[in-house]
Formats: C-alpha cells, structure tokens, sequence
C-alpha cells in the first residue's frame, strides 16, 4: 500500500502561509476542509507542481515530486496527477470531448475518442460532446472538468470543489462514481469541499485547515466525533460515522438490518447486497436521548449505552453528549433543558434513539 | 502585366512567412512567457528593421552579407551561391525586414493565454511540446493570423530593402513591386496601374480568404 | 509641429548634381548674398511632384524629357537651357578581377573567360545613364553576353553602390560620382569615349512662379564660374 | 408594492428551451431551482438583457425591459440590475475595491471609495481591498462578486450560485447580510442555487424548473410541504416551512418559545426579540411520529394532528406523511415498516414528535 | 547630424500615432465586436497601404491630394494651404500608411475580451462609453501598445511615401529617414551611419520606455 501513499509537507511564513503536513494512502480519501482562503487551493498547486512554496517535501510512493531540500522538483506534466480545478480552467478551443481527448495521452491513439465518450456519459454528458465550454452550463463544464481529471488515470486524484456547481441529485450519483472509481483505481484522493455531503459520502480521512495551518488531521471517524471540534460543527453540522455490515435486507417492511459494533441497527431499505461493509452517519441533532426505552413511536431504534463525555459552546445554546455504545461513539445534540430534565452527566445510562431515516447509509454498491 | 514579376513577390510572401512565423513564434512564445534580464531590450531590438530607411537597411544587409563580407564568404563557401542579387538573398533581407510586424503581434497573441489554461495542460500531462501544439498556438491562433498577414502584405509591397539586396534581376529578384515602381518611374502609369490593381486583388483576396479558413478551423478562442 | 524653414528652398536637382551643385550653391551665395535651398530627388518623382504643385522654382533634371514634360504642360517659363553633358566611366572595385580601359577590353577578357559574376548598371528603362550604358555595352558586343549578369540600380549611385560594396566586379556609373570625396579610394575608373554613346544632355528649366534668386541662380549655373564646378566634377559643359 | 415588482415571461423552443412565468415582488426572494443545464443561468441572463430569448416580456413595474411582441428592448446597462455572475467575471485588471467602485457610478464621486470599502467589509473581505482577481481565493473572488452586484443598488437583484464558492460559516453570514439587505432595499431578488440551505434561509419563493419549463412555483411554504413533489424531495430533502411569533426567550434553559398557527413550539435559544416573525422549518425526516403522548425523552415538542394525506413513491422505501397540526401542514418521512406497526392512515390522530434543535428558526434579526 | 530632420521625424512619428490610435481604436474595436456584412472586405481593405510599394502610395496620395486634384482643390480653398509638400500632407500620408499596423492588433486585443466581462461592465450601470473607456480600453491594452510602437517604428523608417508627398523640403518635410538617404546617396556613409546609429538609439530607448510604463501603468492583464 505504502508504495503508492501521497505523502505532503508543506512550510513557509508568506506570502501564503502554510504548516502542514500529511499522508495519503492509495484507495484513501483526504477531504481538506477549511475557510475560504485558508489555503486549500494552494496546497493542492503545490502537490501538483503548479505552485512551489519555500519548504515543500512532496513524495508520491518512492518518487519525489518535489524536495526544497535537496533542490528535486519534477515539472507538472511528469507528476502523474488528475486534476479538477475550482474554476475548471477548460481549454476554450475545444470540445467537451477535445478536452477529456487532451488528457487520454497515455492511452493509443484509436482508443481515445470512445474513452472520452465514455467518460463523459459517466458525469452525465452524453448528449454534449462537441460543446465547446462557452455553450456549456456552469455544472456542465465543472462536469467536463470531472471527466478530463480521472482520464488522466493518475496516480493522484486532486479535487478542488469538484461538484460546487451540480445540482444535489447529480452529485450524488458523481460522489458514488467517484467513491467506486477511487476503490478500482486503488489512488490517494486529495479532495477539497465546503459540502459536508462531500465529506460523509467520499472521506476516508479529514484534514482542517485555517490560515495555512492544519488544526486537525485524522481518519474521518475520529474527528466527527471529537466533541471539542466547535469549529467543525459551526461548519458542517456534528455527527458519528463508523461502519457496519448489511445483515438483512427487509423489503417487505423497507428496512435494512446492520450490525455494528454497539449492535444492531435499522436504516430504511436500500438496494446494498447483504454483507457489505458500508459507512453509517447518524447527524447530531437527529439523536434522541431518553431514560428509558420508549414504545408507540415512529422509530426502531433505542441503543442503550453510556455518556462519556458532555461538551457545551457559549456560543451555542446546544449540548453535544458524547454516548458509548458498545465501544463506538455516537453524539446527540440536545438542548441544555434536555440536560436538566434527563439529568444526564458523564457515566449516566441513557437510550439513544434514531429513525430509521435518520440513518444515512453510505456504499458505493448498489446492486 | 509582368507575371512573372507577380510569381517572384508571391513566392517571396509566401518564403518570407514560411521562415519568419516558426522564428517568431518561437521568439514570441519565449518573450511572452519568460521572464530574463534584458528581455526589455530584446523587444525593442526587434523592431529596429521597421526604424530604418528600407533602403538603407537593404544597404546594410548588402554589406553585411555582401561579397566582401566574412559572413558572406562563409555563406558562399558552404551554399556555393552568394546572397546578394538572388532569390535566397532576398528571402533573407526580407525576413529580417518583416521581423517587427512577426514578433510583436504573436507575442501579445501567447500573452493573453489564462495561465490556468496552461497549468491545465501541463496537469493533463502534456508535455512542453504537446502543449505547445495543442493548447497554445491554437489560442495564440488570432496573433499568429495577424502577423502572417502583415508580413505577407508588407512583402508584397516591399520595395526598398528589395531592390537594394536583390538587383532588380527579371524571373530572380524582380519582384512586382519594383516592376510597378519601374513602370512608374518610366511614366508608364497605366501598366503601373493595372499592375498595381492587380497586386491589390490579389492581396485582398488571399487575406479574406486566409482570415475565413482560419475561422472555420475554428482556431480563434471558443 | 517642426519649425519651418525660413528660407523656402525653391531648386530641385537630379540626384546625379549633388557633388557639382552643392558647391555652386555655396559658390553663389559668396558671390551674390543670397542663399539658394537645393533639393536632390529622382528626376522622375521631382517632376511628378512638380505636376502636382511642388513649390519648386528652379528644376535642374538629368535628361531632357522631364524638362520637356513640364513645358509641354504648361509649368514653365520656357524651354530651358542645357546646361552640362553627363559622363560614363567604368567601375571596379578594390579587389575586383576587373582591369579598367575606356574601351571595355579588359571586361571583355573577363566576360569571355566567365569571370563576371555580377555587373552593375542604371536601369535602361527609367534611367538616362542605364540607357548610356546599355549603349556602351552593345557598340562593344558585351550586351548579350553579359545582359544575364548585369544588377540594375534604381539609380545611378545605387547602381555604384553595388559596386562600391564589392558586390559586383564593376561597373558603368556616372563620372561625376567617381570624382566625389572619397570615391577615388574604393576603386579605380576609366572615363568612356562621348562618342560610344548619345549624348547625356541635361537640361534645367525655370518653373512659372519662379522668383528673383531662382531666375538669377538659373543665370549663374550659365555663367563661367558655374561651368568650371560643372567641368570639375566630370560634365561635360558647352563652351 | 406592484410598482416595483418583477414580471418575468420567456418562450422559445430551441436552441435552449424556455416555457415560464413568474412574478416576483419587492422584499421577496424567488430561489429558482433545477438540475444543472436546465436553463437557470439563461433565465437570469434573459432579465439583465444579456440573452435574447425568441419570445421575451421582462417588466420592472412600470417599466418594459423586454417586449418582444412590441420589440421593446432596453439595453443592459439601463436596467437597474446587480447582477452576481455564476463564474464571477470580475474585471482582471482592477483591484477588488475598483471593481466594486466600478458598479458605484451612482454615487457621488467622493464617496465611492468609502462605500465600495464598506461593501467589501460586509463581505468579510476588509482585509483585501488592494488585490487583483487572480490574487484572490475562489470564495474571495466570489464574495467580490457578490459586493460588487450590491454595490449597484439595483431595482433587481440577479445571484446566480452566489455562496458556491464559500464555506458554511461565512456562507451563513452572507446568507444573514443578504436577508437583512433585502428587506432594507425592499427589491425583488432572484436567487439561482443548488443549495436547500439558500433556500431555506432566503427564499420565500420557488421556482422549479426542468429543461427550461417551471415545473412548479409558488409561495416557499405551500411548495415545501407538497407531498408530491418527489423531485423535490431527492434534490433538497423534504421539510415543513411555515411562520411563528417568539412568545418568550429563556435563557435559562436555553430555550424560545414559538406561538404558530398550530400551538407552540420549543426551540433552542436564539438572540432573537420577542414579538418577532420568523421563518420555522422542520425536516421531515427529523419528526417522530407516535401514537401517545411520550415522556421521559430529551425531546420537548409533541404536536396533536391529524394525518391528512400519504405519499410514497417507489423510488424510496420512505413514506411521506402529512399531519395537519391546527392549519398547518407538517411533513414526517418515515419507514414504510412504522406505518404498518402505527397504523397509520388518514383521519388517524398522530402526534408529532420534534427536537427543539430540530427545529430551525431563520431570522435576519440578531439583537 | 541633421537635428532638425530628426525633429521632424520625431513629430511626424507622435503625430501618425496621435491621428491613427483613435482610429484605430474605433475601428478596430467595431472589427472586433460588431458583425456586419462586408466586414472580412474592410479589414482586407485595411491592409492595402501595406501591399503597395511605397513610392506608389505616396504617388497616388500625391495625385489624390496634389493641385491637380478636386480633393486637393477643395482642401486648399477651405485650410489655405496645400496638403502635398506641408508637415500635415505629411501627417496625413504617414497615417494612411500605417493604417495596417494599427487596425489588426488592436482589433486582436479587443477581440481577446471575455464576453462576460462585456457583460459584467454593462450589468454594473457602465455606459457604452464608460465601458469602453475604464474596461474595454485597458484591456484591449497590451493590442494598442504594440499598434502604437509598430506604428511609431515605422513612421521613423518610412521613406517612399513621405519622399513623394512630402519633397524633401528641409525643416519642413525631410525626416531623418530621407537626410539618412541622401547621405548614403551621396556616398557620405559615415554621416549616414552617424544619423542611422541616433535614430536607432532614440527608438530603442523611446520603445524599452513606453514598455516599461505601459506596463507599471498596470494596463496589461491583471
Ligand atoms: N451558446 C449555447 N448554445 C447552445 N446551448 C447552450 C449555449 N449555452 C448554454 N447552452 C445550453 O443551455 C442549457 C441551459 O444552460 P444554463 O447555463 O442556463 O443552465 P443552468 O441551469 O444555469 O445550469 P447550471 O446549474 O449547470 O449552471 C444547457 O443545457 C446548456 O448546455
Ligand atoms: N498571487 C497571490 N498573491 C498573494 N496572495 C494570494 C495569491 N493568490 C492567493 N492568495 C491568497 O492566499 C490565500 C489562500 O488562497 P487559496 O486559493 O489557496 O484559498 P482556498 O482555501 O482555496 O480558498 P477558497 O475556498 O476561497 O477557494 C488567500 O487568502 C488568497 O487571498
Ligand atoms: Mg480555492
Ligand atoms: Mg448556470
């Protein structure tokens, strides 16, 4: 695996500051999350070799893109990486098809005009091939931008607010193309966002940034769920993620039987093969807590465990509770009256409860 | 009408852009895009042939590449032919001649490319040359069409540097410009007039032309 | 814009007079007081020029014809005078294989021996000393031979600068450019017989409007102190 | 309030289809919503004179803009439009300040600079004034774009995507600036977006619109909690969008009391006076649906209704179900499984069950 | 030296560009932006006093302008002065003869606007004029300063035209071009290098001047 890792470290005071450093593993997805003009788009020219900051170690596997130390620089279009830019940067004097063409260099010459169809009837082109960029939609374009990055069949994916300009229902269907694509080509994704979706649907790993600095960096899992992230949760709304395993598909009640750690959990039905791995988020604010287990309610679940941790935000009138439920941790947001009333204090046995619906499941199998 | 007049110009355009546009694109390109110490002086050197009398610049290009000259008798060594009063000599002088109009126009033409259009290429993994060919001169495209239109009329009309360098000799450097010139000279305006007119028709054609395939190629900005 | 001249230059002149007439002019104000404002063009486009109001007085030209034209259309005082003959002489640069004589033996010798590569003359068919030379050429039989070498000059000292510059074996230009300052050390030249060709005969002509200075300049450039500046730098002069 | 409102009719088969009308009036926000290439962009260009579709009437108040039937056109820059371009087109070869300053010809000349410096602070952009485009980050680039469409003090206000670019923290201030504006200014304002969250917090108008038709418009709280509009409910998630009076804050308990139509409703605290009007919305998959009144939970809000419609659709295992709670219509999605085991059907008394930070309270105001 | 020559020329050079740019501009801006019929015949048209031989322009402006003529006629009855043989025959001879330098580039550099820049300007209130003047213009930039230097450049060199039109009168017509001329005419190449060499230095100097300003200006692309 680590023969393949994207590995980033990137120095210095002006004019744009940067401190930070990462890793990316191949079939690995590193959303960069951060204000705007924090520094993302930077960081992503400068794995690219588009930008060279005063200190700058970039290794992709055993090779060096770029080394300030020891003076190694390897020019962009001998870095093998596809790139989506933020403004798309298209070439103006061709085809939607001409610019994904652009980019099928390393494939034979008689293969590439299908490749490029191809491609683009996956980000939903089809019907417009010989558009040039001016008679595209804004989505459109960004979608020709998609296409021209993963033609590059790269060894690193860079994805600068890659679905900003879709509508929600296409980037859906585009972040499971891409969560499947990323699992066959076997790369390190680098993806820029501001979408949370994004970051649910694609990350594997999180990396926050603010003013050039990484404030947080680590497998997906562990940062949601720290609840002293205010900032994240300003942000992108808090939640827990971890995975299950699809147990049973229920279609005549529409469910969806998981396992996970804590136990069992039901999510409403949707067409994933029985045991599949799939990633589970339940957002913050839709968690219930209750003393005891309710009956004659809407919803199926009521996961018993135990508060680990309570963290409160003057500047929220909200209290995240931190639940563990059978090793995984599972936040709630509820108000500070809830608190009260509930009694509820580190150690306290409490019922989680989460609908059905509330349950996002995430896979990019849909059998 | 002196046709064969009219083929030693025509083939004198067409020669004088064949050499010139390679050379200035090349010069173009590099001053468009690099930044080096001295560049400034480089564009204004450039246009030094336009400041010159064209006859004395066709007497300095005679004595510069003339018989007497080292580099003249190296040329003759190695070509066995002297530049001076042949085709090849006037091709030469009006390369040089024509520089200005070449480099100035493409310059601008590559300056006006996006730089994020260029790193995009480069991240498509093109190379230098591939970016070169495929991106940049097509969006580079209108500057280039302007300078070979400039240098093509301005050679057609060429008379000076012309008739200093190349000798006014009939079917080798008699070109119809001097022809015309000479008709005049002679008080001869009505051979110099129909000589003249057709010199312009065939230069306006071959212009709207040039500038109407150029566009449906589709070579100017999407 | 630019400051205008105070005194308007009122004679225009064949380039061919520059040596000569520059110093008549000079010769005239010491002599009469008044400056004359000389300007040295092609025959052909002086004459144009002056068709097309050109505010000339005082038009010396370097044949006849262009005189005539003027007349003919009404633009001058008269006919005008000739006032000097213009001479050929025989070119070779420093360096050259060529071996000067007046009657054209040594190009001769080269010509036969194929040693001419490029020889510079007027061009005949709008010069008068191209005419000469193509005359000079054929009463010696080298015109046929050596037509595909010649390299015709726009004018009679472009023809010489061919020459001067080393780019041609010789040439046919005028004297009076062989006796100009510092012509004498790029070459050595041979005066052509009057006789081998039709006479250079250059005649001027006072233009309609022409003032006091022109008219009394024109009087001059007839009188003996003009003729021997004339004679000096190689035209023949009438006596 | 006629006087100044927008009307709005295009026509054209080909090359880009257009079938629609609308009306939009001052102090309204019309959010026009539709997947990508489905004519958004064309719509708004169409108002600012900059596309000329076959069959054209634009009116703003009294005055024509667009009649192609009179063959009325006013060009661009006589209509009072601001106009916030999907791709931003700023002027490259001036600062953010001279771009802003240019949309000030309007104001006096001495007080151009300190307005457009005012309007770049209100973007959070006080620190950039000096900065050319291309020194700018893309949200920085957009957030200029949005000061300077402002800066004209338009009579209508086009935004096509205009947070695209933005991260949700500074993207809800934005969205609170523009919503106070609006009232301020007391203008039409037509809002392209992909995002539910503009919707939400702005519109109080929608606009549906595929391949160029307007699928369906109106009022924002009759469309939302159209069970029909499954389209809708793929797009931006279903949710119940209706008005509520603050009856009291208590801080204390970190809670506001709403008075709506159907009863009162607990929220969580907000610096919001009492007395005002504010927007409530409730996703639909956040409702819990009980057959009881339950206790012991953290929730604190259990509405009486009565189900007054069901939809589901075979795309989703989810049910929509509509509760009529004194007058107002509120969503539930729930499994299809929970309808069998509440028995639920129409006619049949439910109550809703919503946690306090489920509920959603849009506001300009922030005392 | 001849200075007044050189004083000449350097007026004739500020002034072609002071007649032509605002032409140009207009012309070349409705090139570019406006689509009309006969516009491919215009700009071929505008090439024409490229393709003639000098001397032969310069001849038939003599002829269009001269005594003979109704035009010139008519301008000599209306201004009291003739056009041939004055600095303003000169003046505006050099313009025509320039025209091809100064049409196609800035034509190029308007077309290379965006058109939603275009848009943007007109969205922000700014009138056509206003448009023009503070987003059009500066960046159509980059196409009028190279206009400009070729224009300038050339007008230094030109030889033909202004011999024919102008006369070669001293203080009045003779440009440092024609001086330079009749001292190599003359076989006075030391003075004719000498005057040669000063009109090089000012160029250069003039160009690597006007570069470097137009470009602190800020003018080109942000
Ligand atoms: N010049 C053109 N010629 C032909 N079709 C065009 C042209 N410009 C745009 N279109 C098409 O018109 C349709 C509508 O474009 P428009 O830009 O209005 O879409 P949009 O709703 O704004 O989309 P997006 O959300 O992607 O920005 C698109 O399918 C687009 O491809
Ligand atoms: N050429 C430049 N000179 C100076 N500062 C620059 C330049 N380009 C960008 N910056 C600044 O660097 C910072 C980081 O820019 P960057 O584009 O990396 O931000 P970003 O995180 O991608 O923001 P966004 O989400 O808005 O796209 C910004 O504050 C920006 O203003
Ligand atoms: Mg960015
Ligand atoms: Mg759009």
């Amino acid at each position: 695996m680590a023969d393949r890792r994207l590995s980033v470290s990137l120095r210095q005071p002006s004019p744009i500051p940067l401190d930070l450093e990462f890793t990316c593993d191949p079939g690995d997805v590193l959303a960069i999350f951060g204000p705007s003009g924090s520094g993302k788009t930077t960081i992503l020219r400068s794995i690219a070799g588009l930008y060279r900051p005063g200190h700058a170690v970039v290794m992709s596997g055993p090779d060096t893109w770029s080394n300030t130390a020891t003076g190694a620089f390897a020019p962009p279009h001998q870095r093998a990486v596809g790139v989506v830019f933020q403004e798309y940067a298209l070439f103006p004097h061709l085809s939607a098809r001409g610019n994904v063409m652009t980019a099928l260099g390393h494939r034979p010459r008689g293969d590439r005009r299908a490749r490029a169809d191809e491609l683009l009837a996956l980000v939903h082109l089809a019907d417009h091939h010989d558009r040039r960029p001016r008679e595209l939609s804004g989505g459109e374009r960004q979608r020709v931008a998609l296409a021209r990055a993963l033609a590059r069949e790269p060894a690193v994916l860079l994805m600068d607010e890659p679905f900003a300009a879709v509508d929600r229902a296409v980037r859906r269907r585009l972040q499971d193309e891409i969560d499947s694509l990323r699992r066959t080509l076997d790369i390190p994704l680098v993806l820029v966002t501001h979408d949370f979706e994004d970051v649910v649907r694609l990350a594997t790993h999180l990396l926050l940034l603010d003013r050039g600095t990484a404030v947080a960096s680590g497998p997906l899992a562990n940062l949601m769920s720290r609840p002293d992230l205010t900032w994240l949760r300003e942000a992108v709304g808090l939640g827990s993620v971890f995975d299950a395993r699809v147990v049973r598909r229920d279609s005549e009640r529409g469910l969806l039987e998981l396992a996970f750690a804590g136990g069992a959990l039901l999510a409403s039905e949707r067409a994933i093969r029985v045991g599949t791995v799939v990633r589970v988020r339940i957002p913050a604010r839709e968690v219930i807590l209750a003393a005891r287990e309710p009956s004659g309610l809407s919803l199926h679940n009521a996961l018993a465990g135990t508060v680990s941790a309570l963290s409160s935000d003057p500047a929220f009138d909200h209290v995240v509770v931190q639940l563990t439920v059978g090793g995984v941790s599972l936040l709630a947001e509820v108000t500070r009256d809830a608190i009260a009333r509930l009694d509820i204090a580190v150690g306290r046995p409490l019922y989680a409860l989460v609908k059905s619906v509330s349950i996002d499941v995430i896979s990019s199998e849909t059998t | 009408m002196d046709w064969t007049a009219l083929s030693v110009s025509l083939w004198l355009g067409a020669g004088t852009i064949a050499i010139l546009l390679p050379f200035g694109i090349w010069l173009g390109r590099l001053l468009a895009v690099r930044q080096f110490r001295g560049k400034l002086v480089v564009e204004a050197l450039v246009t030094v042939p336009l400041v010159l009398p064209p006859t004395v610049l066709g007497f300095y290009l005679l004595v510069t590449f003339g018989a007497r000259s080292p580099l003249g008798q190296a040329f003759h060594a190695i070509v066995g032919q002297s530049l001076p009063f042949s085709f090849t000599g006037l091709l030469v002088a009006s390369a040089i001649a024509n520089l200005p109009f070449v480099v100035q126009p493409i310059q601008r033409g590559f300056e006006a490319i996006p730089s994020d259009i260029r790193d995009a290429a480069a991240c498509c993994g093109l190379s230098p040359w591939q970016r070169f060919a495929r991106i940049e001169l097509p969006l580079a495209w209108p500057g280039v069409l302007t300078a070979a239109i400039l240098a093509f009329a301005h050679t057609l009309g060429e008379f000076g540097v012309v008739l200093m360098v190349g000798g006014n000799l009939p079917g080798e450097t008699r070109t119809l410009s001097i022809a015309i010139y000479d008709r005049m000279q002679a008080f001869d305006d009505r051979s110099a007039g129909v000589m003249a007119a057709t010199l312009l028709v065939i230069a306006v054609v071959t212009l709207m032309l040039t500038t109407t395939l150029s566009r449906r190629a589709g070579f100017a900005r999407g | 814009g630019p400051v205008p001249a105070a005194a308007r230059p009122s004679v225009a002149a064949a380039a061919n007079l520059n040596f000569a007439l520059t110093e008549i002019a000079a010769q005239f104000a010491r002599d009469r007081g008044t400056p004359v404002e000389v300007v040295f063009g092609a025959s052909g486009a002086l004459t144009r020029q002056i068709h097309d109001g050109a505010p000339f007085e005082l038009f010396l030209a370097a044949d006849e014809e262009f005189p005539r034209q003027l007349a003919a259309a009404g633009l001058t005082r008269d006919d005008g005078v000739v006032y000097a003959t213009g001479r050929l002489a025989l070119f070779a640069p420093k360096g050259s294989p060529l071996t000067v004589d007046p009657q054209l033996d040594g190009l001769a010798r080269l010509v036969s021996s194929g040693g001419v590569t490029r020889f510079a003359i007027a061009n005949p068919e709008v010069a008068p000393y191209g005419q000469a030379a193509e005359a000079v050429l054929r009463k010696r039989g080298l015109w046929d031979a050596i037509r595909s070498q010649l390299v015709l000059g726009d004018t009679i000292a472009q023809a010489a600068q061919f020459a001067t510059t080393g780019n041609a074996v010789g040439g046919l230009v005028a004297y009076s450019l062989v006796l100009a300052p510092g012509f004498a050390e790029r070459g050595t030249y041979a005066v052509i017989p009057d006789a081998d060709h039709q006479p250079l005969r250059q005649r001027m002509v006072l233009l309609k409007h022409a003032g006091d200075t022109a008219t009394r300049f024109y009087a001059y450039l007839q009188g003996d102190a003009a003729r021997a500046i004339l004679r000096k730098h190689g035209y023949g002069v009438a006596n």
